[in-house]
């Protein structure tokens, strides 16, 4: 007996068992024969087929005409039968892009996404979720002696050409190493890279700054980029951390302004992407308000517990669908 | 409007069990026959998620009336091991279903509200809503 | 009259029409109506539906055991309809996928791909063509002063990862200017930085090559690179261009062996990626010897028309699906 | 064993003289009635693109028997304006036909050789081979 026999015995018994008692208990047999069917491949006008020559074989009397609809509700079908099997096709194709795209994140995970170092007094939580596979979000930490430089960007843009242009971001940025100490300078260099390297409708936001774990200044510059906080634990308060700027790659002449700020223990620095300020829930977008009670909800935390934490919350919020890549940086003075 | 009928999920013959109690309460609430056919397979899913991944649980079936506005809510409920990435449960192709395109995005898809919480080490609680147009 | 009596209105005449005269025209308005149906986005299950209501209309009597297996019918398709939905939801997923692989690939032509320069005596042709979107082969073109350094470079690997490999390779030569006068020390310094920043299982093989048009000489070197030809007119001969050399990032301490040759009037330098030389057609993989008469059959023609045929031909060879990337650059000596 | 038999792709009406033809072939041929189906609707198909896209051109059906392994080959002609880029055409989701997973990619996936030359200005020839199993 050939397989296609055997489907066709077996859908006989199960329309025969159902004709007979109706249960519930034939109907669910009838799906997981659906199921069946459809792990073998076969198509909808295959099943049509098939459930014409069964009921020719149960009803050897049906009138003509009966028979007549039945071959017309295969033609109609075929049309499915297209649809099906470019489901299949694309389904190949599909898996085959995203184990693609798993390489590739992978390596940017790898390559571009840098350790967090040890901070003599200092307690760091970073965390940097891509919205989908590829993040279009970077961050970068370069310790040099006492100081710490920090750098988060945020390409305009998601996903793969993002990714691409993230990679210029990281192979610019290792070319100036001397500019590390100087955030307003560095900005000005990476502006000019981006303005000649990338796609005119590309643009980069970033903050860049540099901890002093000698004199605990934190030193920053940024390029239209989300605005940070810093918590002052003396008042219990969190401060928007503005930095004015243009966005990179926009104007050639572009200068950055430096600014800078005397840490004190307990106090925070907070740097993030847009990805976390506007982040859409069911209620609308969240406000910045809303950010700072989740930190403070979790500030007692370890600094990457607390990270993890807010990501995880907000993450909820969004019932797990990030629309934007999501990082968040805490640099905790802790002595 | 909160009556709500249970069926716990152990053995395969809950599934049907579960089926029956949601065909039944689709036909009276008034959904035509394809709809029933698509709840019933929605519950079978959920049902058989429970008795594959979570050992037990229970399928809860609930009219609802918001305002006029009516329906059909399933609720899915157990004490397994939990989902430990909700992201990529909710991904197409996840499941190796074969392409049935059923398992979780499926039963998403085919219902109006869809929502899910789940700890890892505690359970799963799934509700899915089709309101009667 | 709602969209949905519409319907079944419609189905009914057609059904009515075909069980009159069961001619082919009445199929092929099925099949019409089959492509609204879905364009309609309807699911299978909602077609057996439409028939079992149109059935009931047309054969009031049917007797029941026929009502019920149509029931069981629209039970085994709702399987269906769950893959048909997911096929639906797929479609929207591949097209925003492909729309972004899109953008990442023109970005990638614009800001990777060199524009081929004007050399005193040197007719010069390059055709690079990604087997996907996104293109692992590479070509660089730098001229400086009467010498023109050239590139040519094939990820091990296609697609987006490659892509993403590629560009990193691109900015690693921006940063060795000087190194472009001696192919050698340049592959020596690229294999340093792919060894350290490239994933560990990503291989590059380069052959890097300078044209002096003064001298009139072609030094080179390779690095596991798929060998090239040069052509002698005055032999009428293809000779290949071996160039021995470690691939590019699987060895430290790699050194590479330098080569030179003299270009004569007539002469031509051809290079190429293995996508040239390892295409597969139905009949197997083609041989060198067969791309060198491609080659032959086209050389009277000015270089880029030279590569442009060449390619097509290859093209067609294997039925326009492209297994690997293709690049072939013809450097030939007019004067 | 070369007996070919042509239609005249001019305006829908044709279309149905293509499907026809096609249909009776293959059901001499012993193809079953999916299959006849199947092979009906990718003729319609190439047919349909000729109309659409070249204006006029022909089909022609031809019953296959090579060394006892029988089959049906369609070949579609026109003298249209030709395909640009094949690659592309070839890709799914292509046309515009929303959803339909026909067109060329559609005919291809159904037949067992596919094969399309293309010249711009010149034409298009396309041949699709089923084989009876
Ligand atoms: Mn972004
Ligand atoms: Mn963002
Ligand atoms: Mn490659
Ligand atoms: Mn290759």
């Amino acid at each position: 007996m050939t397989g296609k026999d055997a489907i066709i015995d077996r859908y006989q018994d199960l329309i025969q068992t159902y004709i007979k008692g109706k249960s519930e208990t034939a109907l669910y047999k009838g799906q997981q024969f659906s199921r069946k069917l459809i792990e073998q491949q076969i198509s909808p006008e295959d099943v049509i087929s098939l459930h014409i020559q069964v009921m020719h074989e149960l009803f050897p009397d049906m009138e003509e005409d009966m028979r007549d609809s039945f071959d017309f509700l295969l033609e109609v079908m075929i049309g499915y039968g297209f649809a099906y099997r470019e489901h299949q096709s694309l389904r190949d194709k599909q898996q085959q892009l995203e184990s693609e795209i798993e390489v590739a994140a992978s390596m940017q995970q790898t390559l571009l996404m840098s350790d967090v170092p040890e901070v003599d007094g200092l307690d760091i939580g970073v965390i940097s979720v891509p919205a989908k596979k590829m993040n279009g979000d970077y961050f970068n930490f370069v310790k040099d002696g006492n100081k710490l430089s920090v750098a988060v960007a945020d390409i305009i843009g998601k996903g793969i050409p993002a990714a691409l242009c993230m990679s210029m971001i990281k192979y610019a940025m290792d070319s100036l190493p001397q500019q590390q100490q100087m955030p307003h300078l560095l900005l000005e260099n990476l502006n000019h890279v981006v303005e000649q390297n990338v796609h005119p409708n590309m643009f980069i936001t970033m903050l860049h700054g540099l901890y002093d774990s000698d004199k605990h200044t934190f030193s920053y510059a940024g390029a239209g980029h989300e605005p940070g906080f810093i918590y002052r634990a003396a008042d219990d308060r969190f401060d928007d951390m503005i930095a004015k700027g243009i966005v990179l790659g926009v104007s050639r002449t572009a200068t950055y302004q430096p600014y800078e700020k005397v840490i004190e223990i307990g106090d925070m620095v907070i740097l993030l992407s847009d990805g976390v300020t506007e982040c859409r829930t069911s209620k609308g977008f969240i406000e910045r308000d809303e950010i700072v009670s989740l930190i403070r909800k979790h500030m007692n935390l370890p600094a990457q517990e607390m990270v993890q934490c807010v990501f995880h919350e907000l993450e909820k919020l969004q019932e797990f669908e990030l629309r934007d890549d999501f990082t968040l940086i805490v640099l905790k003075r802790v002595v | 409007m909160d009556i709500q009928s249970c069926v716990e999920v152990r053995n395969e013959w809950d599934i049907v069990s579960a089926r029956q109690l949601g065909r039944n309460m689709a036909k009276e609430l008034g959904f035509g026959n394809v709809d029933q056919a698509r709840i019933t397979t929605a519950i079978s899913e959920l049902a058989r998620n429970i008795y594959l991944y979570a050992g037990n649980g229970k399928i809860c079936i609930q009219p609802i009336d918001q305002l006029g506005k009516k329906g059909l809510k399933i609720v899915a409920l157990d004490n397994g091991p939990g989902i430990r990435d909700i992201r990529r449960v909710m991904e197409d192709g996840y499941t190796t279903s074969g392409g049935l395109g059923a398992g979780l995005p499926g039963v998403k898809r085919l219902m109006d509200e869809f929502s899910i919480e789940s700890t890892v080490d505690v359970g799963t609680e799934i509700n899915a809503t089709k309101w009667l147009r």
